[in-house]
């Protein structure tokens, strides 16, 4: 089982990413560059956060151009795991592995705060040891978090329960339009989405920053965790 | 030498945060009769090419692969001018 | 000054002029910034008449922000050595060993009048250039401090000023990925037309990780990497050290744009080109671009250079050697490379996509020698102009108005004590500045243990048991009525937030902030400032590894020159060597006793009470007794290395109400505190510290307290929804959710958000 | 009413980051021939008012005060049609 983190210029969570997965959860991980068009063979890519090539342009825009894309979009196609954090959902939205846009925020303002997720959904890899409507806090920290797209697309995307992830208050209760529960403004208080397949997920969120309680929190562990052990033989969990 | 300019808007049916701030902002200074602002980018590129018409036929290409992401916003193509101004 | 040592030049006649060159004479040398007598000492180093080229090089050099010329003879008496200094002030930046073979790396820097003119650009290149010279020096930033000082929000231009300057600092440091983990922000008129951004950045490295930029080896070639060169910011570091007049929008530069993204990538090539041991020195490009760096890299080494300018990629055709001399713009480095193994360099720079190109050589002999083209534009010996620039012990004299500035003020009645609590927390002085600091990402990296909002910032060192603490301090109302006790003030109570998460200082980094050195007055301001940030560093065992000088921040007025008041920002680093339990700056449990530490003095001159809610500056500002400073941060490091506090918060501006207040602030949290008279609650005695702990502690937390000789005593306790203080029998209480309410808002309410 | 176009550029002689950044993005998908990009921006704004000289006035007023900030940028002001499209 090895965990891929991709490089970008401009990545700026690609060595927390990296900590996260080899010295808190002690699995093999790697970094892999952009201008390679090849995974290694790893069994999961984690596309990190940061601003990618500036977000000049849309945030992920550039990025999505890289050679290191095409072998990501392979490795989706054959069902293999892809997860996207902040930056690298955005990615995800450019590369057009996940459905709809990432816009500015609503207050147009760069965010870094806390923020509590309802759980949609624990059949993924992703989420398999949260429970469905469990609350989560994790720290966000982005400018263009604010998910759209047209309200068909909108209500496919709930039909085919792809939510994965919503803003919501301490209690799990979701209201779109309160700027303090979902303050990016996102469509339907959407946090993170994925695939129709489900081996693709993107969330604004940073769970590698929630890891130790050291730092004070360590809701993004079991998320982490959980997506580590569907990969491991038996499903045991290494961490 | 030509030189185009192309301009990306969100689509109509989406809504556009920064174009209501700017718009609530410029009422705030006191600008009277300010219907409706839209807020988009506009990018002025020069191209080392003959005749319009392929140098337009390129140019929608690099909208629809980058410079516009078509899912939220539209884009439109203008020829300022061949061999430079 | 000090006479130079002249060594004669090789050509007799002035080097060629580019046709749209103007002859140098000494008006035009004034123009540039050079007093009648430097001139004559460029002169006598030449010996002959200095080209275009040659006067823009020495007048960047010369000028105040790059020699130092008016404030050298003062930094002398900082204390700049101590066990853990392995790099003091001269370098990029300053370095101290933290233990486990890892040492810190950092400094401040102003960017003031940039951020004046554009507040995004501005602010974005000041933050741009200190991340430069952190690692420049081996070093990965790891969390940034901004201390930032705006005029009265009313001030026209001024909420402008503040969103540019806000965005511009969070735009920067959020691309870049580096933390920003806390910093100062404060409201005064004397900035109404000169505000101050000052920009400050901690790196890591391990111990043979670090680089200094001090050239060697004759033949070795000079790299330049990175952006290209424009014409922006030309005369920048003349600028800086010129006063602010209206008309400055006349000779102002073209602006320096910030690309954090290029920087990012310049970071990341820089750290793994010095992995190939093929890098001799290297320098980043900042005030007076390659002319600062080239030369003071040769300088410090004593060698000689050539440079070939036509070599150097240019974003605009045309520029000329004198432009690209000069020229500002940002995310650029020159790197000295070991001679046949430039390739390696160059390979990992192109690899992160950036530019590299060989500009030129070290040379024997001292002297630099700029060509374009094949002339000589410039043919200057190096180290009299790098080591020996003019120094200046500029006349001092004290306010005339001394003696009454420090006249007792008159204490007016404090009424309802709570009333006069919530007009404080309804003031942006003391309203939370969350506002700003949610603009910042302060999580990245994943090792900020407390970021903005407390005391202290406390970064942890991934690979260690330990912890690095950081905090800006400064009182300028303190430092104009007596800079020598606002610069004692400034140290203790760094130190003191330093003391309240257990961390030892190690280090101390300032920005001299002062009006214009010429004026008598500001010359004692800078002379006493600089005589008390020396005694308290001295006192409280604080090497100073690192500082900025940013003088003449006065703007000319109708009414003649304001300066702005004395702000020696200082920046500290403590060391916490085992990272255990680390109390919070708020109360965190019903039910917990809460003690102040310290003795109770009523202290009032310069209080925030006074200057906020009556419009009063007034007094002595508060005795700053060292030993007492050091006995308290000693107590406190041992009660939270002991793990007995569940609170430690210092008091600070506003006093013990305000400590109370923001105290309970954190978990929303009530509290019961008795005084015995409502003054007790606003007085602004240093050297205390509020601090909160399970009643079965509090027993031991006295005994220690007099076994360190502090004055100590339990004042009330934690709980309920109210903040109370009982003063004599009477009670005065206010709902913390109300309080709260009200410092929440007081910022973004300001600011008409 | 009337329908106008602004458009804000970085000054020529400024760094333009993003346009660089856009500009060898394009030449990695393979575009031929682009000698140069620049990113601007670009606001669409409806005016509830009669007459264009007017309208003009105010939106220079609004570019200077708001839209633009012209120590970095420099704008221009296209009037699109009266009496909306
Ligand atoms: N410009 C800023 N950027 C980041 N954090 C800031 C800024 N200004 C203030 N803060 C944070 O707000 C809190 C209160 O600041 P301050 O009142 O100066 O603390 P203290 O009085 O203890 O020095 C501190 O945690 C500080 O780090
Ligand atoms: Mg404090």
């Amino acid at each position: 089982m090895k965990v891929g983190v991709v490089v970008f210029p401009g990545s700026n969570c690609d060595h927390d990413v990296y900590h996260a997965f080899s010295h808190v959860l002690d699995c093999e991980a790697m970094f892999l560059w952009h201008g390679d068009e090849t995974i290694h063979g790893c069994d999961l890519v984690v596309l990190p956060g940061g601003f990618a090539y500036g977000d000049y342009l849309r945030a992920g825009a550039l990025a999505a151009l890289s050679p290191v894309m095409s072998a990501v979009r392979r490795h989706a196609r054959e069902g293999g795991l892809v997860l996207g954090i902040c930056n690298g959902f955005q990615v995800l939205l450019e590369a057009g592995l996940l459905p709809g846009a990432m816009r500015r925020n609503q207050g147009l303002r760069f965010l870094c705060q806390d923020v509590y997720l309802r759980v949609e959904r624990n059949d993924l890899p992703f989420t398999s040891r949260l429970r469905v409507g469990q609350v989560l806090r994790l720290p966000i920290a982005h400018a263009e978090g604010n998910y759209e797209d047209s309200p068909e697309r909108l209500d496919a995307l709930e039909d085919r329960r792809q939510v994965v992830f919503r803003y919501c208050g301490p209690d799990g209760s979701i209201c779109a339009f309160d700027a303090e529960l979902n303050p990016n403004g996102a469509a339907r208080a959407i946090a993170g989405i994925a695939n129709e397949q489900g081996n693709v997920f993107g969330l604004m969120p940073h769970p590698e920053r929630s890891v130790e309680s050291l730092l004070g929190n360590s809701d993004g562990l079991a998320m982490l965790a959980g997506t580590v052990a569907s990969l491991t033989p038996l499903g045991e969990a290494r961490a | 030498m030509i030189q185009a300019r192309v301009t990306v808007y969100p689509r109509r049916e989406i809504l556009d945060p920064q174009g209501k701030a700017i718009g609530d902002a410029l009422s705030r200074l006191g600008f009277q009769g300010v219907v409706s602002v839209r807020a988009g980018k506009s990018f002025e590129i020069e191209l080392d090419s003959a005749e319009v018409s392929g140098a337009r036929r390129q140019l929608e290409d690099m909208c629809e692969r980058l410079l516009a992401n078509t899912v939220v916003e539209d884009y439109e193509i203008e020829i300022l001018g061949e061999d430079g101004r | 000054m000090s006479g130079p040592s002249v060594t004669p030049s090789s050509t007799a006649s002035p080097p060629p002029r580019l046709p749209n060159e103007p002859a140098v004479t000494p008006a035009l040398a004034a123009e540039r910034g050079l007093s009648g007598e430097e001139y004559g000492q460029l002169r006598a180093i030449l010996g002959r008449d200095p080209s275009w080229t040659e006067l823009g090089v020495a007048s960047a050099l010369w000028s105040e922000h790059c020699s130092y010329k008016s404030s050298k003879v003062y930094l002398r008496e900082f204390p700049t050595s101590g066990p853990r200094v392995l790099q003091g002030p001269g370098e990029n930046a300053g370095v101290v060993d933290v233990g486990h073979g890892w040492v810190a790396v950092f400094k401040m820097e102003s960017h003031n009048h940039p951020s004046y003119i554009e507040p995004y650009q501005g602010a974005a290149t000041g933050v741009g250039g200190i991340l430069r010279d952190i690692f420049t020096m081996g070093a990965r930033p790891i969390a940034c401090l901004n201390a930032l000082r705006f005029g009265e929000i009313d001030a026209p231009r001024m909420r402008y000023l503040i969103d540019g300057v806000v965005r511009g600092v969070g735009d920067y440091g959020n691309c870049f990925g580096v933390p920003t983990v806390g910093g100062e922000t404060a409201f005064h008129r004397c900035y109404n037309g000169n505000i101050l951004v000052n920009a400050f950045a901690l790196g890591v490295a391990r111990h043979d990780e670090i680089f200094k930029a001090r050239a060697s080896g004759a033949g070795n070639p000079i790299l330049y990497a990175g952006s290209r060169t424009g014409r922006d910011g030309i005369h920048g570091a003349t600028m800086a050290s010129e006063s602010f007049d209206i008309e400055s929008e006349a000779k102002r530069p073209t602006v320096q744009v910030g690309d954090p993204f290029t920087e990012k990538i310049l970071l990341e090539a820089c750290l793994e080109a010095m992995k190939t041991g093929a890098i001799v020195a290297i320098q980043d490009m900042g005030a007076a671009g390659l002319t600062s760096s080239t030369f003071e890299m040769a300088g410090r080494g004593g060698t000689g250079m050539r440079l070939d300018l036509e070599k150097v990629p240019l974003r605009e055709p045309g520029l000329s050697p004198y432009e690209m001399m000069l020229s500002e713009s940002q995310e650029r480095m020159v790197v000295l490379a070991k001679r046949g193994r430039e390739e390696e360099v160059e390979r990992v720079f192109r690899r992160w996509g950036l530019e590299i190109a060989e500009i030129g050589e070290i040379t024997d002999g001292g002297r630099a020698l700029l060509c374009f083209h094949g002339e000589t534009y410039a043919d200057i010996p190096i180290e009299p102009l790098t080591e020996q620039a003019p120094v200046y012990r500029r006349p001092t004299a004290p306010p005339p108005d001394l003696a009454a500035r420090w006249e007792a003020p008159t204490l007016p009645e404090i009424g309802h004590p709570v009333e006069t609590l919530e007009r404080l927390l309804d003031t942006p002085d003391f309203g939370s500045k969350r506002w700003i600091w949610r603009q910042y990402d302060h999580t990245v990296r994943t090792n900020t243990v407390r970021g903005p909002g407390g005391d202290a910032a406390v970064v942890r060192l991934k690979g260690t048991p330990s912890a690095l603490a950081l905090t800006a301090d400064v009182n300028p109302i303190y430092c104009q009525l007596d800079p020598e006790r606002g610069g004692m003030q400034a140290v203790a109570e760094a130190v003191r937030n330093l003391a309240c998460v257990g961390a030892e200082p190690v280090g101390l980094t300032d920005c001299l902030n002062f009006g214009n050195p010429q004026n008598p007055h500001v010359a004692w301001q800078l002379q006493q400032s600089v005589l008390g940030l020396s005694a308290a560093c001295r006192a409280l065992d604080v090497p100073v590894i690192s500082g900025n000088v940013s003088l003449y921040n006065e703007t000319q007025t109708e009414s003649g020159p304001q300066s702005i008041y004395p702000t020696p920002a200082v920046a500290m680093v403590g060391l916490i060597p085992l990272l255990g339990h680390l109390p919070e700056s708020h109360f965190e449990q019903a039910g917990d006793r809460i003690l102040l530490l310290g003795r109770d003095r009523a202290e009032f001159g310069g209080s925030a009470w006074l200057r906020l809610l009556h419009d009063l500056e007034q007094g002595r500002p508060p005795e700053v007794d060292l030993d007492a400073e050091s006995k308290l941060a000693l107590l406190l490091r041992e009660l939270i290395g002991a793990g007995l506090l569940s609170t430690a918060h210092d008091l600070s501006e506003g006093g013990l109400a305000i400590a109370a207040a923001e105290a309970c602030f954190g978990r929303r949290l009530g509290a019961r505190l008795e005084v015995s008279t409502p003054l007790e609650l606003f007085s602004e005695t240093q050297a205390r510290a509020l601090v909160a702990c399970p009643p079965a502690h509090s027993i031991e937390i006295l005994r220690a307290a007099e076994r360190h000789g502090v004055p100590a005593r339990e004042i009330g306790e934690v709980g309920g929804d109210d903040l109370a203080f009982e003063v004599g029998g009477e009670t005065f209480r206010a709902p913390v959710a109300r309080l709260e309410a009200i410092w929440e808002r007081a910022l973004p309410k300001a600011l008409g958000l």
